[in-house]
């Protein structure tokens, strides 16, 4: 079932290219769309069957974000694709565009039709240039082919599609903040409500979906819905990739199906690095609270079990760390990350990252003080929940997480002014 | 009854007698008396006398002119003004309290935020006409150098209550 | 003030986005004035500023808020390291103190023969091949071991 | 209308208002920082976080749209420790510096700090320190202070019309700044003041010159243009230290132009005259009232007896109150003089004879808003009117066309739908253009374009501008508006140049039966003239020429606030008067509101109020019905009946076109903005912005014409008159156009406005 949906080609030898896609059956699914002429409604429904869920973190229902595009709208509609990954542990969405560009376009191409845009932008992280030249060169390989552009297939049909890259800013992976980047601004989040749907891109409609989101298009509209949701498991259709990376010997992308055993996943990730054994998982991205081994080791790799532990399965990304991790240490990087990269539009989060993170530099640095891991939480559990966008909780979670399951760990540091797992 | 007994303390002079006791008694006691002003009683760090202004050990003056003394000041006896001095700072331009005003209720020290204005243990100032009692800045900040050791001291006691 | 190929690729990038729209070319038009400048003087943000009709202080937000623009001169080759979590686990701690002492410099500075400076950077997406840096933000090198290093090293001339 | 619940009492609120108007309009408090009713929402403070029903979060109230049945609880314990905690984020890196802060006292964040902070911080870092920024000699910065609310940016960019302000850097490294090393320029940045919820901006001309609490607060009428902006006078120990806005949904809003904000330091300007004087043998000398009253009535009186009435005459400044303008104009005709005027700077007056009321705005200012077509003529807008210009914009931005012709093209900071950029010679020619199009004719260009923009819309005006006013064919101007207008269903109106524009129509301050009008006064002025407030280097239209007229009278009376250099020069009696913030009195808006106000402080020295002036001069020369006590009772009998019916554009005759014919270059006299009146000329700080700079400006083709280069210093003239200025470049002026902007010293010594004017390399 592994490298089902997306990763099928990623053995051939330059498959990014558009001869390679399409001897794999690529552009298939869009072909059949426009000679079938499928109504909108049909591919929305053949989504919501397969229970495909955004997969860049937040999990929300994409036939139901679909269907929330005011369809009939007049004037402009957008379709974003989100390959702006900058969570710590994250590294799908680059292999995808690397490795498999044009099922993205194909996918992107597809929502267009559905969603009745006019034009879409895949925002690529800054960091990964390489995948955006290539995906720019993929796109004009799309266009000389007549998949792209004017006319699409003879259909009558235009759609055009343009890559947009960040410049090194974690905040624009959030969808609003993203809009706000192709608009030319800063990546600031904006209020929700409104919606992109009703007010997105220059104020217009649009739907905004995850790299491997749409990259799992294609693969539903060419198997039906049902076939995908049979790859993962009820409420949580289709196979999903999971980025390990960490203490394992063989980091990676793996894409397996939803529901998968941790246990698995971590045997096809080579294991906890030899002659080490596992201490903690953070099991979506820097910013869930991080689940102990032992806790771990009985999770399947789907959102409902993952939630179930008290922490998320985010955008499938596992962060594996073995007994040589100091968990202040660690909190002390994640903190630093959210203090850097908050956007510094809302007040809780501009000032109480910074907060965070001098509190646990200080207790890192042995200058820790009986009251600050009450300080701590207390800080993270003012900053949660009353942010605009969803950073705020993400540099609070890792806190919290960390304070729940490694409170020794923090006393420790505190009160002997040294390290619980190096003892220096 | 009583009347009786009145006349004959009276006639006997019982109470001369016992005001002589008290006098005698006295007379070998210890005394309490001091000489002022060669010899003075013991005083609270806490005592509010003549007000001055203070600075800090640089030579800079601590008033930033904020105005709360003069605003909290119940007898409306404080009078500023200020300007921006050169340098960029909030500067008092005049500082005056008139002391005829003054009720010495202590809040000018207490609303003070960089404890610039303070009451001084000296209460035996004078002045031989109305106007010496207007002390400006100039004689403000003099009381405040001259008794700046004392001043420093009495702060220190008293700030664990603050 | 930028190179006429530079403004090319700068309307290249305009026609992207819908007319009226041109302050969305800025990001990449800013990339493109740093490829031809090595950095983003004041004077460049206003010129771009300028050239796609927006304000100067909006310009200057973006050139501010992402991180990958430079506000002061860098090396001819900026080596960015990642120092996330799942980059440190994997060894980006060796890679980064092995080139501080392979350059002899610390984090935002440059060698004194203007050759390299050194940066640290946040995630870069790519934490399963880490520890990784990028060269000049757009080429990036990954499972770095210090052979690897002295060998991206020697490359660069 | 939506029901909801806030705080358990059940609300009726208009749908699409959200929480946060609910609560204003049912008088329920919930605390914020960046909302404001002006401005976009931002909802960054997090400060107005309240608990909603059924929300999972909390919501910010300022963001948060009402729903039927919605239920909210703004002081819930969860809503209450959210406030409490935002607050204390916000306290965490202030520098809690109130005692030398100008906001303590009138802070947003002391005020909430004290409801919603903690006694102590659990913060024990170093605090963020971030570097101040110089924007400009308006508004000082303490960037530590804030709080990243971003009004200032919103005011920028939805306002001002030009984003000066913005955020840069991100998370706790962002700091708010103008573009490196730009001060901040636009002509409303004082309202960023107050805007700014801390101390980060503050005002420079006031910063540590008192506390806020220690001000007295007088209500007033700005007069530096003809809005009748309200403003309040807040003043200490009998001097003004600054002028805030007063909030008049219906005129200024909560809004001030600098011009109204800052000018009070004009106030107290060094020149300020205090005492009466009198010139004897070419010697100044300081006298009493009674000497230099005694000494003025005699020499009028004589005169008068010597020439014959014909021979006295009166002029006034705009700005004056409808009081005094009533009391001269009735003091000259106690005299059996008919000269009086107050438009200074008019030079064309052949429309008087067809006037049937006060020209005005033709409608109210809080319709400009709403306007759907706009034809603007002849206007310097954004220096004239800041807040019309500002009106205007905010209807351009709901899609009102703006029309444009102008003989300046400075740019207005919304989206013109047509522009005509004509030298001033040239504009009645087009403005012909756009009426013949309107009539069926078909021509090319500009006017053809206007015109089209004039036939859409529902709501259409054509306003004439200072300039169209001041234009030597500004009756022919006037009548081609009115058949514009006529033709396309708009409104005529005129922007009124200065506070009393309509006013000094009602008060009857000019020529009723063939008396003679400003231009006729200051081209050769009656033996005898009165001045009221005149200063006739910056006020006229031909300063030369109005110097040299008073200088050949033989009697020049002028009630003065200033010992102006020009006055002392002309003038034999100079009468210290009140400026407005130091009388009571009244002025007349160009939308024909009357607004009074008092005095906010007493008259500086001596002098007194110009219409207790005026009615002492009433009794001394035995003039009947001088007898009023206050300034109320004047101003009952000057503007008796409604006004409204007094106002009135049209014209009973219209005036053909003329053909004109002019020099070889052209001057663009438009009044810099910060020279406009006596008062704002003496406005330091104002005078120090960059929009008080003077120089000559023309076109790249004009300047190589003339073989000059940018910045060189070049010579100006006009007539007799010369002036040295720097050449500037400003292509968007027309061929053969200099434009020398009057009102200030620097160009005193020339002639007229729009008057032929030479070049030459100084």
């Amino acid at each position: 079932m592994a490298n089902e949906v997306i990763f099928h080609s990623i053995h051939l030898p330059e498959s990014w290219k558009l001869e390679n896609y399409l001897k794999t059956g690529g552009y298939d699914a869009l072909k059949k769309v426009i000679a079938e002429k499928i109504p909108a409604e049909e591919i929305i429904a053949q989504v919501k069957t397969s229970a495909l869920r955004g997969r860049g973190g937040a999990g929300f229902p994409t036939g139901l974000k679909w269907s929330f595009m005011p369809r009939q709208f007049p004037g402009d509609k957008y379709v974003v694709c989100n390959t702006d990954e900058g969570e710590p542990g994250t590294f799908k969405d680059k292999d995808i565009v690397r490795f498999n560009p044009h099922q993205l376009i194909e996918g992107m191409i597809i929502a267009g039709y559905t969603l009745g845009a006019t034009a879409g932008y895949n925002y690529i992280h800054g960091e990964i240039f390489e995948c955006y030249e290539r995906f720019e060169a993929a796109l004009d390989e799309a266009r000389a082919a007549n998949l792209l552009g004017k006319n699409i297939l003879g259909s009558g049909w235009d759609f055009d599609i343009h890559a947009h890259h960040g410049y090194g800013a974690y905040v624009c992976g959030e969808e609003t903040a993203l809009l706000e980047s192709i608009e030319g601004k800063k990546g600031q989040p904006r209020f929700k409500p409104p919606f992109p749907a009703s007010f997105g891109l220059y104020g217009k409609p649009t739907t905004i979906n995850n790299t491997e989101t749409l990259a799992s298009i294609p693969y539903i509209v060419k198997h039906g819905g049902q076939k995908f949701l049979e790859l993962g498991k009820p409420n949580n259709g289709g196979t999903k990739i999971f980025s390990v990376s960490g203490h394992v010997n063989k980091p990676g992308n793996y894409e397996i199906g939803m529901g998968t055993p941790f246990k698995d996943l971590l045997e096809m990730a080579g294991g906890v690095r030899d002659g080490h054994k596992l201490k903690a998982v953070i099991p979506g991205g820097s910013s869930v609270p991080v689940v102990p081994a032992e806790i771990m080791m009985d999770l399947t790799m789907d959102y409902d079990s993952i939630a179930k532990a008290g922490s998320m399965l985010g955008a499938g990304s596992v962060i594996v760390m073995d007994e040589t991790v100091c968990m202040v240490k660690a909190l002390e990087r994640l903190s630093y990350f959210y203090f850097e990269e908050s956007c510094g539009q809302c007040t809780p989060c501009r000032e109480g990252t910074g907060w965070l993170y001098r509190v646990v530099q200080r207790i890192e640095h042995g200058e820790g003080r009986q009251e600050d891991l009450d300080l701590l939480d207390s800080v993270a559990g003012n900053i949660m929940g009353r942010t605009i966008c969803a950073l705020g909780d993400a540099a609070a979670m890792p806190v919290q997480g960390m304070l729940k399951h490694y409170r020794d760990e923090f006393e420790y540091h505190s009160k002997h002014k040294k390290c619980m797992v190096s003892g220096v | 009854m009583d009347r009786i007994k009145d006349f004959f303390s009276t006639f006997l002079l019982i109470e001369l007698l016992k005001g002589m006791a008290v006098t005698g008694r006295y007379m070998f006691a210890r005394k309490i008396t001091i000489q002022f002003p060669e010899e003075r009683t013991p005083m609270s760090p806490r005592f509010r006398g003549l007000h001055a202004l203070r600075r800090y050990p640089n030579g800079e003056e601590r008033c930033i002119a904020c105005k709360l003394c003069e605003t909290i000041c119940p007898a409306l006896a404080i009078n500023i003004e200020l300007a921006q001095r050169d340098d960029g700072s909030r500067r008092t331009t005049r500082y005056d309290i008139d002391l005829t005003k003054c009720i010495f209720c202590g809040f000018c020290e207490e609303s003070c935020p960089v404890d610039a204005i303070v009451e001084t243990r000296i209460f035996d100032y004078h002045g031989e006409s109305r106007g010496d009692l207007l002390y400006t800045k100039d004689k403000l900040l003099a009381v405040g150098d001259k008794n700046e050791e004392q001043i420093a001291k009495d702060k220190a006691a008293d700030a664990r209550y603050r | 003030m930028l190179s006429s190929e530079s403004l090319i690729q700068i309307d290249r990038e305009v026609a992207k986005y819908p007319p009226n729209n041109k302050q969305s070319a800025v990001m990449s038009a800013l990339r493109i004035a740093q490829i031809e400048k090595g950095w983003l003087a004041p004077e460049t943000i206003e010129f771009v500023a300028t050239y796609l009709e927006i304000p100067a202080i909006a310009a200057w937000e973006v050139a501010t808020f992402y991180n990958m623009y430079e506000l002061k001169p860098v090396g001819k080759y900026k080596l960015t390291v990642c120092t996330n979590l799942p980059c440190s686990l994997m060894g980006a701690q060796s890679v980064v103190e092995y080139l501080q002492d392979k350059l002899g410099i610390g984090f935002n500075e440059t060698t004194s023969d203007g050759k390299f400076t050194l940066k640290m950077s946040e995630c870069m997406g790519s934490c399963g091949e880490g520890p990784l840096l990028t060269i000049n933000n757009h080429k990036m090198r990954v499972q770095l071991t210090p052979a690897k290093i002295d060998e991206i090293l020697a490359g660069l001339e | 209308m939506a029901n909801i619940e806030m705080d358990g009492k059940a609300l009726s609120v208009p749908d699409g208002s959200t929480v946060i108007d609910a609560a204003d309009a049912a008088g329920i408090y919930i605390p914020r920082f960046c909302y404001h009713k002006k401005l976009s929402v931002a909802a960054n403070c997090r400060m107005c976080l309240v608990e909603v029903e059924k929300a999972p979060k909390l919501l910010p109230a300022c963001a948060t749209p009402v729903m039927e049945g919605m239920k909210v609880q703004t002081r819930s314990p969860k809503a209450l420790a959210a406030q409490k905690a935002v607050m204390e984020f916000m306290l965490i890196n202030h520098p809690l510096d109130c005692p030398i802060c100008d906001q303590g006292g009138e802070c947003q964040l002391q005020d909430l700090a004290v409801g919603y902070g903690k006694g102590g911080s659990r913060y024990q870092e170093e605090k963020r320190v971030v570097l101040n920024k110089n924007i400009g000699p308006l508004i000082s910065t303490d960037m530590t202070r804030c709080i990243h609310c971003t009004r200032c940016v919103r005011f920028g960019q939805e306002i001002g019309g030009i984003m000066e302000m913005g955020q840069i850097g991100r998370g706790e490294h962002s700091e708010i700044t103008p573009f490196l090393g730009h001060a901040v320029s636009s002509e409303l940045s004082g309202n960023m003041i107050d805007l700014c919820p801390v101390g980060a901006l503050t005002s420079k001309p006031f910063r540590y010159k008192a506390r806020s609490w220690e001000l007295k607060h007088t209500a007033s009428v700005a007069p530096h243009d003809s809005l009748g902006s309200n403003i309040e006078i807040h003043s200490k120990n009998g001097t003004v230290l600054r002028v805030v806005p007063r909030e008049n949904e219906e005129i200024n809003q909560c809004w001030l132009s600098d011009r109204d904000r800052f000018a009070y330091e004009g106030l107290a300007a060094k020149d300020r005259l205090r005492r009466p004087m009198i010139k004897q043998n070419d010697v100044w000398r300081e006298c009493d009232w009674q000497y230099a009253l005694d000494f003025a009535v005699h020499a009028l009186q004589a005169l008068k007896e010597k020439h014959g009435a014909q021979q006295v005459g009166a002029l006034a400044t705009p700005q004056a109150t409808v009081e005094e303008l009533f009391l001269l104009q009735k003091v000259m005709r106690g005299m059996g003089s008919d000269n009086v005027d107050f438009r200074l700077r008019q030079s064309d007056f052949s429309a008087d004879a067809g006037l049937q009321g006060a020209p005005w705005l033709g409608m109210a200012v809080a319709e400009v808003s709403k306007l759907d077509s706009v034809l603007l003529v002849g206007t310097n807008l954004r220096a004239d009117h800041p807040l019309l210009a500002l009106r205007l914009r905010q209807a351009a931005k709901h899609g009102a066309r703006v029309s444009l012709l102008n003989p300046l093209d400075d740019d207005l900071f919304m989206p013109l739908a047509a522009k005509a950029i004509v030298s001033p010679a040239a504009m009645a020619e087009t403005l012909d253009q756009v009426r013949r199009v309107l009539a069926g004719e078909t021509v090319s260009g500009d006017a053809q374009k206007i015109a089209a923009n004039l036939q859409q819309g529902e709501s259409k005006a054509v306003l004439l501008g200072n300039l169209a006013q001041h234009h030597p064919q500004f009756s022919e101007l006037h009548s081609l508006a009115q058949q514009i207008a006529a033709a396309c269903g708009a409104k005529l109106g005129f922007l009124g140049e200065s506070a009393n524009s309509v006013g000094g129509y009602l008060a009857g301050a000019l020529p009723a039966a063939g008396g003679l009008n400003a231009g006729a006064m200051l081209n050769n002025a009656p033996k005898a003239t009165i001045l009221l407030g005149v200063e006739p280097e910056g006020d006229t239209y031909n300063p030369a020429q109005a110097m040299a007229a008073l200088r050949s009278a033989d009697l020049v009376v002028a009630l003065s606030a200033y010992k102006s250099p020009t006055l002392l020069k002309s003038a034999d009696v100079l009468l210290p008067i009140a400026p407005f913030s130091e009388t009571s009195g009244t002025f007349v808006s160009t939308e024909g509101r009357v607004q009074s106000f008092a005095a906010a402080v007493k008259p500086l020295g001596e002098a007194r109020p110009a219409w207790k002036v005026l009615r002492v001069l009433g009794n001394l020369l035995a003039l009947d019905g001088f007898d009023y006590d206050s300034s109320e009772q004047v101003r009952d009998v000057a503007l008796t009946g409604a006004v409204s019916v007094k106002l009135n554009n049209t014209l009973k005759t219209l005036k053909p076109l003329s053909k004109v014919t002019h020099g070889a270059l052209q001057r663009v006299g438009d009044v810099s903005a910060y020279h406009a009146d006596a008062i704002v000329r003496r406005a330091t700080s104002l005078q120090t912005s960059h929009a008080a700079a003077n120089n000559a400006r023309m076109n790249g083709a004009l300047l190589s014409s003339l073989g000059l280069c940018e910045g060189v210093l070049i010579k100006v003239s006009q007539g007799e008159g010369s002036a040295e200025l720097k050449a500037a470049r400003d292509d968007k002026l027309p061929d053969a156009c200099v434009r020398v902007a009057a009102g200030s010293a620097a160009t005193a010594t020339l002639g007229g406005l729009f008057d032929e004017i030479k070049v030459e390399r100084a």
